[in-house]
């Protein structure tokens, strides 16, 4: 049982806030990713639940134990870093037996579990290596085992993939992904990369300037993004936004004069926003095209096409804003080909263009 | 294409030796023949090369003696220097208030020639009564500047994960520094060694200062010694060097093993 | 499956059970006291080294410099005399202030060069332990000695140099390197030059290893040519090393001492004086240790000014490697 | 196995001993004499001889002796002065004596020799002159020397010239004689005011009798100079005159390829055993045009902070006493001041090594004709102004004139700064 929470946590270096009240309940055998560019206190906030940063104000607690004044050895955590730090003068074992030789556990224990985690971890073979000799892969896992001998009450991540090549990184999700399966441990793992987000998570948070823009689970975060950044921020490629207008009664008008009327709950919405002036946004899978153009919201001409094979992305203009739809392959062909979409009301978001907050 | 490359930095290599060596060459040949260097043309081989320059010296002085003096003090000046620097260096890698001026402070010391403090320290070392000994003689040298920003820079450039990783593994900064940092820094380590050792064991006007008992006295003092018997002539005084010399040589050739093997077993690379 | 029941301060229910504590600051404050009292500790014997042979000894120099002094007389105030005589009077003053700082500007082609020597005998080339130790060699030879072969190898009749230039056509009549007003100085720094770089290339090389080597690695992954390796991440490691590099370079302005004074002493008509064989000649060749403290001063002041440039050369903080 | 740890224990024991400073002699008894001596290690059987029988003249008496080398002694002994532990008996070179008297360093021997006018006779008095300051003598001499002519016999035979030169013209018109290819004709000694005999043989003094104002300003002097920058540059003069200090102009006509060399009388034996072509036929010896020539000379001085000024006087007395004069002249071939024993051990050189003997003999001739031996309390300020601009002048830097007219205006500041 390891619940993590954070309240009104933040962070400032003298004058500059780098992180600005962030409020998070982990729950046990949750995994949440803090996501978000570089720069917008992800790392702060895993380093100030590692004890390694200090708290300007807030607090952070392990299982209902405030541990704001507990150094990061007492805290119970164990946190994988971005460069792995593996101690280049131990080997593998050495490594990952290193913090229970200082926790005072008996030499059976140490080995028992080492060997234990090296089988999980499927690195059995490279126990006698050191690091150096290891491949970014194995490191990895060498790190990850680190970690787990320790049995914290809390994993940490920071960036874990984020050395790996391309295609390692897809491998490495699918391992951390199976591993969690078999060690289920409360886990925060930040990244700046929102496909690690989607597919990790229990529960994400998007972070931008040192504020969590949106916790939910990644269905939440991707079907009703709490504002224009978590819109464009997640998914790839990301949400076309345009600035349009309420023009009353559920009615949005597009640049080019397109009018869309939004039913519903959404239009109910849209009288209590605060200003007519608002943010359009539509995925680019959500740009359905029409088969009859007459009926068809949008129309343009395609200015590119790249064909991906399972789709086809195609950018447009309307009203003089790009835009860019995922099409069913070989639909389009060439630039100039003529298009026609229509859109599903439940699949559009409206956001206010001053404050960049979902209506 | 690698190849060539690498004949081309041999070829390079070759020569910047061959030019530090030509006055080595002049050191050694003039050490074994007591020729006159200021004859001309100069004579490029030695004409009857002998020994007795380094028997002389063996003998004219109580070299053993020197030697051993000298060898005491750089043990004492190195053990100083690599515990001392290592602390001092490790401490200018954290932050605390006060370490612009510390580090101003250090960077400081180092700026005053040695020749201007001579009197000035030799009255610090009478009033700790510290004369003639040896612990007089490696005192000033025990922590030296540079080798503290060595270790500083080195350090720095261990990744600070490594540290942190360390601190949640339960290590206080002692062992951080005994267990990671310093296993970590072995260049840092080596370069302290040769360059502490060699100061203190070419140290002269300190030594001279200082002692006051002959048999306090260190090989270099020994070297004055020496020249007043065999007259200035610059065979003997070659011989001298020569024996001199070596045991830095010899310091520096082990402490290199610490840099090849850096180099080949990557102990510093993450 | 936790090895000791946490020590639980109360169950909370929720977030907003668990009230912000206000007292971490006081903790913090102790942590920081705690860090610092351990700072200070690791910093003491050097500290208490230097405050005794440094910090006192330049104290001595700055009290003098205002006094007339000898060692048998009792000091007597002399205000700025001294000073006033250096600055007005002493010609050779302004002639070794010159040589210093040339001497002084002249350490960063001995520091290139040291670097490509690293960046040499740091690579896989085989034999690169022979061209480092070869090329240290001359860094152990006791400055008397590589003053005494330094003058033979430019003396005008038999020195090697001449020899040299001659026997291949080069010049026909010899040059009197150290005889010559024009050739003096860089003849000195030449020789200076060769004694230390095998001290930089040691400098720079313990920075080369500290580097460490996934830096490469993720460079080597992005695409990134050799080049941009150095300029990347080669230069900007080692600039602590740099740093250093450049603080001996400005510290052997008198470490070269035993080699000007041998090779030259100062001359001819100062042509390669020194501050610091200015300030020995003045103390002990004098007997003037009040003028002697007051030039010390001023080397002391030109030197961390120096210092103070060169550290925002390599991009300050001492030669520390920013961190974020 | 017994052997060596004993030894180890011997080892471990001095060593220590050695880690605990030794208590300063200054601190401890009464009847302690400390003694520094300029590098004369080499006659450590000599000294500790002396040692033994002035110690059992005087029992009880401990002594402490140290030696170090040219360049550093001054260093030491100011050091031990600023700390007032200087040593009881300091042995000085050149006109550091009379600096440091002015310093108020040295014990004023006038009394004591007033009072033993025996002791006084001993010494040749132009030599005993030489440390004369302000009226007070404050240094007995221990060996000394001052500077003659050698030249090479066999260049000037291949140049036509079989006698030594009688003026600088002579010097100048030899050397040019001599020179061309890689030989020089002249070489000369710079230390001290070695060089300076070259300006008196010409009639130019440094400065007048009462040491208060310049004379070397004049138009002999500005000739003189001339003409050496001219010989310089020609290449008659070798360039290592205006530069070498002992190793390097030694070296030079050792090698055999320089015709002149004005040094002092131990330049010939650092030469003898450097040039393979020097025997008693081909190396010449000769006075000083007009028999010019600078003093080199030891002397020896009590420092005025020694704990037992009457010891060390008695020891001096003994050092300088024909016994021991002797046998130091004889360990080391040189001339000590002693007239007595000077005229002895030279008799008995000229039996066992002519040139030797010849060399000497010009050591303790013509000593009313020395120059280069100012009694100021800033010699070497003074020495170090003039010597300066003579190097701007013989190298070429610049003409006589003017760099003898600022060295006048340097060195006047510089007299009226004291």
């Amino acid at each position: 049982m390891a619940r993590l929470t954070l309240s009104a946590l933040r962070k400032s270096y003298g004058a500059h806030a780098v992180v600005h009240g962030v409020d998070l309940d982990v729950a046990d055998r949750e995994f949440i990713v803090l996501v978000g560019p570089s720069g917008c206190g992800k790392s702060t906030i895993l380093r100030m639940i590692a004890g390694l940063e200090e708290i300007t104000s807030g607090s952070i607690a392990i299982d209902g134990r405030v541990v704001n004044e507990v150094d990061p050895k007492d805290r119970d955590i164990a946190m994988v870093f971005q460069d792995y730090a593996l101690y280049p003068h131990m080997t593998v074992e050495q490594n990952m037996a290193f913090s229970l030789r200082y926790r005072g556990f008996a030499k059976a224990e140490i080995r028992q579990r080492v060997a234990a985690a090296a089988r999980m971890l499927d690195i059995e073979t490279l126990v006698a290596r050191l690091p150096r000799q290891l491949s970014g892969g194995q490191r990895q896992r060498v790190a990850m085992g680190r970690a787990i001998v320790r049995d914290p009450k809390v994993f940490l991540f920071d960036e874990p993939l984020s050395n790996l090549d391309a295609k390692l990184r897809v491998a490495m999700r699918t391992e951390i992904k199976a591993l969690r399966q078999r060690v289920p441990v409360t886990t925060v793992y930040v990244t700046h990369d929102q496909v690690e987000a989607m597919t990790l998570a229990d529960r994400i948070v998007v972070l931008d300037k040192g504020t969590a823009q949106q916790i939910g689970t990644p269905e939440e975060v991707y079907e009703t993004p709490a504002s224009t950044f978590v819109a464009a921020f997640m998914g790839a490629p990301p949400m076309n936004l345009l600035p349009a207008s309420l023009s009353g009664e559920g009615a949005v008008e597009l640049p080019g004069g397109t009018r869309l009327q939004l039913s519903g709950a959404s239009s109910s919405r849209l009288d209590r926003a605060p200003s007519r002036e608002i943010w359009f946004g539509v995925r680019p899978e959500h740009l359905v095209p029409a088969r009859d153009t007459s009926k068809a919201e949008i129309v343009a001409k395609a200015r590119v096409v790249e064909p991906l094979g399972s789709d086809t992305m195609v950018q447009f203009d309307l009203g003089g804003v790009a835009l860019i739809a995922r099409m069913p392959p070989k639909s389009v062909r060439a630039p100039g080909d003529p298009l026609a979409f229509t859109m599903d009301p439940h699949d559009v978001h409206v956001f206010d263009r001053a404050s960049g907050r979902r209506i | 294409m690698r190849r060539r490359s690498h004949i081309l930095r041999h070829l390079v290599m070759a020569l910047v030796c061959a030019l530090m060596l030509i006055p080595f060459y002049w050191v050694a040949k003039t050490a074994v023949t007591n020729e006159n260097i200021y004859a001309y043309p100069p004579r490029i081989l030695p004409l009857k090369p002998h020994l007795y320059n380094f028997v002389d010296v063996w003998y004219l002085i109580p070299f053993a003696r020197y030697f051993a003096n000298s060898v005491i003090v750089s043990l004492i000046a190195v053990a100083g220097n690599i515990v001392f620097n290592a602390a001092a260096g490790y401490a200018l890698t954290k932050n605390f208030a006060g370490k612009r001026i510390v580090v101003l402070l250090f960077l400081s010391c180092m700026l005053i020639p040695f020749q201007a403090t001579i009197i000035p320290a030799y009255l610090v070392s009478a009033r700790l009564g510290v004369l003639n000994s040896y612990l007089g003689l490696a005192l000033p040298l025990l922590s030296t500047i540079v080798c503290i920003f060595v270790f500083k820079a080195a350090f720095e450039a261990i990744p600070a994960s490594l540290q942190q990783a360390a601190r949640i593994d339960g290590l206080g900064e002692l062992r951080i520094l005994f267990r990671i940092m310093l296993p970590l820094a072995k260049p840092a380590i080596a370069t302290n060694i040769i360059l502490s050792f060699i100061w203190s064991w070419n140290a002269f006007l300190w030594p001279l200062i200082i002692t006051r008992d002959v048999t306090m006295q260190t090989l270099p003092l020994g070297l004055a010694r020496f020249l007043a018997y065999v007259e200035d002539t610059t065979g003997a005084l070659y011989a001298f060097v020569c024996m001199v010399l070596l045991p830095g040589i010899i310091v520096f050739l082990m402490a290199q093993k610490e840099f090849i093997r850096g180099l080949t077993s990557g102990a510093t690379k993450g | 499956m936790n090895t000791a029941p946490p020590q639980r301060a109360g169950v909370a229910g929720s977030a907003d059970a668990v009230a912000p504590p206000v007292r971490a600051a006081d903790w913090y404050r102790r942590k920081r006291t705690r860090e610092a009292m351990l700072v200070a500790c690791f910093l003491l014997p050097s500290l208490m080294i230097f405050f005794l042979y440094r910090i006192l000894p330049l104290g001595w120099n700055v009290i003098l410099s205002f006094e007339y002094w000898s060692p048998l007389k009792a000091a007597r105030f002399a205000g700025l005399d001294n000073y006033a005589e250096m600055f007005l009077e002493d010609d050779v003053f302004w002639q070794a202030l010159t040589n210093t700082l040339i001497f002084i500007l002249a350490s960063p082609i001995a520091i290139l060069l040291a670097l490509a020597v690293a960046l040499a005998v740091n690579s896989d080339l085989k034999g690169a332990a022979i061209y480092r130790t070869i090329i240290f060699l001359s860094y152990p030879l006791m400055s008397v000695a590589v003053g005494i072969v330094w003058r033979w190898l430019y003396d005008e009749r038999g020195g090697f140099i001449n020899f040299v230039l001659r026997g291949t056509g080069l010049i026909k009549e010899p040059i009197p390197f150290l005889q010559s007003f024009g050739w003096a100085l860089p003849s000195v720094i030449l020789a200076d030059i060769w004694q230390v770089v095998g001290f930089y290339m040691i400098i720079l090389l313990t920075g080369l290893q500290s580097i460490p080597q996934h830096l490469y690695e993720a460079a080597r992954i992005d695409g990134a040519p050799a080049s941009a390796r150095f300029l990347r991440i080669t230069l900007p490691m080692l600039r602590p090393s740099l740093f250093i590099c450049a603080v001996i370079g400005i510290l052997n302005s008198f470490t070269a001492f035993d080699l000007v004074y041998v090779m030259t002493g100062g001359g001819p008509a100062h042509a390669t004086e020194l501050l610091v064989t200015h300030i020995y000649n003045m103390g002990f060749g004098e007997t003037r240790f009040d003028y002697a403290a007051a030039l010390t001063v001023v080397q002391f002041t030109l030197l961390v000014i120096l210092t103070f440039l060169a550290n925002r050369a390599v991009g300050g903080n001492a030669g520390s490697v920013e961190s974020a | 196995m017994q052997k060596r740890r004993d030894v180890l224990k011997l080892a471990a024991g001095t060593a220590a001993a050695s880690f605990l400073p030794k208590k300063l002699y200054a601190q401890t008894g009464t009847k302690k004499l400390s003694i520094l001596t300029w590098n004369i290690i080499d006659m450590e059987p000599l000294f500790k001889q002396w040692f033994a029988t002035f110690q059992s003249q005087n029992p009880g008496v401990e002594i402490e002796w140290l030696d170090k080398k040219g360049p550093e002694l001054p260093a030491f002994y100011q050091t031990q002065l600023a700390a007032g532990t200087p040593p009881d008996i300091v042995d000085i070179q050149g006109g550091l004596g009379l600096e440091w008297a002015g310093q108020g360093a040295l014990l004023d021997l006038t009394p004591m020799l007033d009072k033993e006018p025996a002791v006084r006779a001993r010494f040749n008095p132009e030599y005993l002159a030489n440390w004369v300051f302000e009226g007070k003598n404050y240094l007995i001499p221990f060996y000394v020397s001052k500077s003659l002519l050698f030249y090479n016999k066999p260049l000037f035979k291949a140049a036509g010239i079989d006698y030594a030169p009688k003026s600088l013209d002579d010097i100048l018109s030899y050397a040019k004689a001599v020179s061309g290819a890689d030989r020089t004709g002249f070489l000369t000694l710079n230390f001290d005011w070695l060089y300076w005999p070259l300006f008196r043989m010409q009639g130019v003094d440094l400065l007048t009798p009462d040491l208060k104002k310049p004379t070397f300003n004049t138009p002999a002097g500005i000739e003189t100079a001339d003409k050496l920058a001219k010989a310089t540059a020609d290449g008659s003069i070798n360039k290592i005159s205006w530069t070498g200090r002992w190793v390097e102009p030694n070296g030079a006509f050792a090698a055999g390829n320089v015709g002149m060399m004005h040094a002092h009388s131990s330049a010939y034996f650092f030469v003898k055993t450097q040039g393979s072509w020097i025997t008693p036929e081909t190396i010449g010896i000769a006075e000083v045009p007009g028999y010019w020539s600078t003093p080199n000379s030891h002397g020896y001085a009590i420092s005025k902070g020694a704990r037992n000024p009457e010891l060390a006087w008695a020891f001096l007395k003994f050092a300088t006493e024909k016994s021991q004069a002797m046998d130091f002249a004889r360990g080391r071939t040189l001339t000590t001041a002693n007239a007595e024993v000077d005229k002895d051990f030279l008799a008995e050189l000229d039996k066992n090594d002519p040139t030797a003997a010849a060399v000497l003999r010009t050591q303790i001739e013509h000593t009313d004709k020395l120059t280069g031996n100012w009694r100021l309390s800033d010699d070497s300020a003074v020495k170090n102004i003039v010597w300066a601009e003579m190097q701007n002048i013989f190298l070429g830097r610049r003409d006589a004139k003017t760099a003898l007219a600022d060295a006048e205006k340097k060195v006047e500041r510089e007299l009226r700064r004291t």
